[in-house]
């Protein structure tokens, strides 16, 4: 475990901006595609 | 001799026939009838081989059209709804085209008396833009008069026709098959030819 | 066991939602696994500091483009050879996942690109290749919505993923052999750290969890597709019926 | 012999419908032109520019004016219904494709092609820089028809499918136009172009061998 603390964890060693944007976009754009899925799939199973 | 089995023919989600059976034999007309949208243009086009069905075979002197798709196209003659022609070529143009594309050789003199037959003889050098409904139908009508073709598959052959050509072209349907010809046809009105000869077949489920 | 039976979608509808869950449980535990790696076992690289763990979501995320492209082709092949309904499906249900990938390549690729390059976007062979690969993606999904009739929008898109397919190769080797002409970066993304094993290690996990995540999806997807093409069905059917 | 008959017939009906329809064509060859003329009045003319852009400028100009009558292969045959006769040809689909795409590059590739010198003009290419130029778009522009043609084929009867078209056809049409202006561009530095025109060449052989097949696929599923 070489951070130390969590604000080092975080500063990312001054490029946190562009790692936790990489990171998060990835898990957002994944997860709201599972989202999207799930509706779609409620929206197909209903009122035949 | 034409043999249809078992055919099943969807368009979109919805099916138009299922287990449908036909066939066509030499010297024999067959009438297409049924309202709007029960598929006959369809099975018209499932037959000539524009168009796949779903199941079910076509079959052409007992041979799948698809596994012989050449050989069936050079006996067969298709005529749709649309009349196939050019209107930036003249009326002679268009008929010498459409004939060398079938591989007819083409004889200038036999070409003007069919088109003398259908009725445009002395338009034969105009643009074809310049014709009137009826008359673009009579021209890709003047190849029935060219080519020899045992199997003939019109759509609506006698849409926009006269009284006059009405009968020209039933005439020649008559000949067709007593040279035991084949024919299938969809038409709004019994086609007045020997009743023997014709065969009445309704679609829709 | 008859394997055949399950071409048909109707029987296939409830393998894939059982499967389903599994391929995404699996997902998640390696991703969780992959991000540990990632961020707490993998060390700093020398030269490009801690953005090079960017590493860890672009390489598996443009790995995934390519190949969810390269797989929609085989079920394209494999549908129009022999007329399964299933195969197409497949490939349809693949396609918007293959284009969030292709779209996290790039947009990972130009978050890096940032800081190591001092721009946003630079031409560099990678990224252009995804770039186009994303055209072809948007070509593939625009050309199925806008054709009404299934059948035919099916087959066309097949005939479409295979031309385009066959093309992925000639336009990524032309891409380098453009970049090397007009001296592209000369720094990319993967050239730059060396590899210590561990972070190969991180991205073979990562990578493994993003294809467990699409076949997961896919399959979610292939089950809306199927239920979607049923309604469609019984509506015309009943609207047959009451004419 | 039946099947070259066939064949010339068909070639020498299209060129016909061109050539009766002349407007279309010089239509396309002004785009190419007026397409090219924007460059320098939107980036500027100095020399050097000229140098680095002109090669790029008239093979995407080329590639747009291409593309744009795409739409003209099988469109108008599809409207009158003669391109359901071309299915019922006795003969194998593929090859009167073969035919219908050589037709097409001959009135809206080939003029391209010769238009093209004068236009290297304009961007200050020597002599031996236009040759390279009007080599590489010989070789180059059958390609453009022959990838069109499947996109083309696709689209057939769509509602707005000009778009579409585009979207679809010139993401596959970069590894030519890279190796087309890439070919100009490296006999504009003193390189040898010989590489890059081998690699146009390469391709032109494996798309007249593939393109007109798919394209013959493409069609008769858009024409069901």
């Amino acid at each position: 475990m070489h951070w130390g603390s969590l604000d080092n964890f975080l500063a990312m060693g001054g490029y946190g901006f562009y790692v936790w944007i990489s990171f998060g976009l990835t898990l957002a754009c994944l997860l709201f595609e599972l989202y999207g899925l799930q509706k779609r799939h409620v929206n197909s199973q209903g009122d035949i | 001799m034409l043999k249809v089995r078992a055919l099943e023919c969807r368009r979109g989600a919805s099916l138009l026939m299922s287990d449908f059976n036909m066939s066509l034999e030499a010297g024999q007309l067959i009438h297409l009838q049924g309202a709007n949208g029960t598929g006959k243009t369809s099975l018209l086009r499932i037959i000539s081989g524009l168009s796949t069905q779903e199941t079910g075979k076509v079959l052409w002197n007992d041979v799948d059209i698809r596994t012989a798709r050449e050989d069936y196209s050079s006996n067969l003659i298709y005529i749709g709804h649309q009349p196939a022609i050019k209107d930036d070529l003249t009326v002679l143009e268009n008929l010498t085209v459409s004939l060398k594309l079938n591989g007819v050789k083409v004889d200038i003199k036999r070409l003007e008396e069919a088109l003398e037959v259908v009725g445009l003889a002395r338009r034969k050098n105009l643009p074809a833009r310049v014709l009137s409904q009826g008359q673009r139908r009579r021209l890709s009508l003047a190849r029935l008069w060219l080519d020899q073709r045992p199997l003939w598959i019109l759509d609506e052959p006698f849409n926009a026709l006269d009284v006059q050509a009405n009968k020209l072209l039933e005439e020649r349907l008559d000949q067709h098959l007593v040279s035991s010809g084949m024919c299938i046809l969809t038409s709004h009105h019994t086609p007045n030819i020997d009743k023997k000869l014709l065969t009445e077949v309704s679609l829709g489920l | 066991m008859n394997w055949y039976k399950f071409s048909s979608p109707k029987t296939f509808y409830p393998v894939a939602g059982s499967l389903a869950p599994y391929f995404l449980g699996v997902a998640g535990a390696l991703l969780i696994l992959g991000l540990y790696i990632a961020f707490f076992l993998a060390p700093t690289d020398f030269q490009q500091g801690e953005a090079y763990r960017i590493i860890f979501v672009h390489v598996p995320a443009a790995w995934m483009s390519m190949f969810v492209y390269l797989i929609m082709a085989g079920w394209s092949v494999v549908g129009l050879s022999l007329n399964s309904k299933l195969s197409y499906m497949m490939a349809q249900a693949l396609a918007p996942t293959g284009a969030i990938f292709t779209f996290l390549a790039l947009v990972t690729g130009s978050l890096w690109g940032k800081p190591m390059w001092g721009a946003w976007w630079v031409w560099d062979a990678r990224l252009t290749s995804e770039l186009i690969l994303l055209f072809l993606y948007v070509g593939y999904m625009a050309l199925h919505s806008a054709l009404d009739d299934v059948r035919r929008a099916d087959r066309a898109t097949a005939v479409f993923a295979l031309v385009s397919a066959v093309n992925v190769p000639i336009i990524y080797f032309s891409v380098k052999w453009w970049n090397t002409l007009h001296q592209g970066a000369s720094v990319s993304l993967t050239q730059a750290p060396a590899m210590a094993k561990i972070m190969l290690m991180g991205m073979l996990i990562m990578s493994i969890s993003f294809w467990m995540y699409t076949i997961g999806v896919a399959l979610l997807r292939l089950q809306c597709i199927i239920a979607e093409r049923e309604r469609e069905i019984i509506w015309m059917n009943e609207a047959q019926r009451s004419e | 012999m039946k099947i070259a008959g066939i064949l010339q017939a068909l070639l020498w009906r299209d060129i016909k419908l061109a050539m009766r329809r002349q407007s279309d064509v010089v239509a396309t060859l002004f785009f190419f032109v007026v397409a090219v003329s924007l460059f320098p009045l939107g980036i500027g003319s100095a020399p050097s520019l000229m140098h680095a852009i002109g090669p790029g400028v008239i093979w995407v100009a080329a590639l747009l004016s291409s593309m744009l009558s795409l739409n003209r292969l099988f469109s108008s045959d599809y409207a009158d219904g003669t391109l359901e006769q071309l299915l019922l040809v006795p003969m194998p689909l593929t090859l009167i494709l073969a035919i219908k795409i050589f037709a097409h590059w001959i009135v809206a590739g080939l003029p391209l092609v010769i238009l093209a010198p004068i236009l290297g003009l304009q961007f200050d290419m020597g002599a031996k820089d236009i040759g390279i130029l009007v080599l590489s778009l010989i070789l180059g522009t059958p390609l453009l028809s022959l990838i069109g043609a499947i996109g083309a084929a696709l689209i057939l009867g769509m509602r707005g499918g000009g778009v579409l078209l585009a979207i679809l056809v010139l993401p596959l049409y970069i590894p030519v136009l890279i190796f087309g202006a890439g070919a100009v561009t490296a006999s504009v530095n003193g390189i040898s172009p010989e590489g890059a025109l081998s690699l146009i060449a390469a391709m032109l052989t494996l798309g007249v061998v593939f393109a007109p097949f798919a394209a013959a696929v493409a069609l008769r599923i858009s024409l069901e």
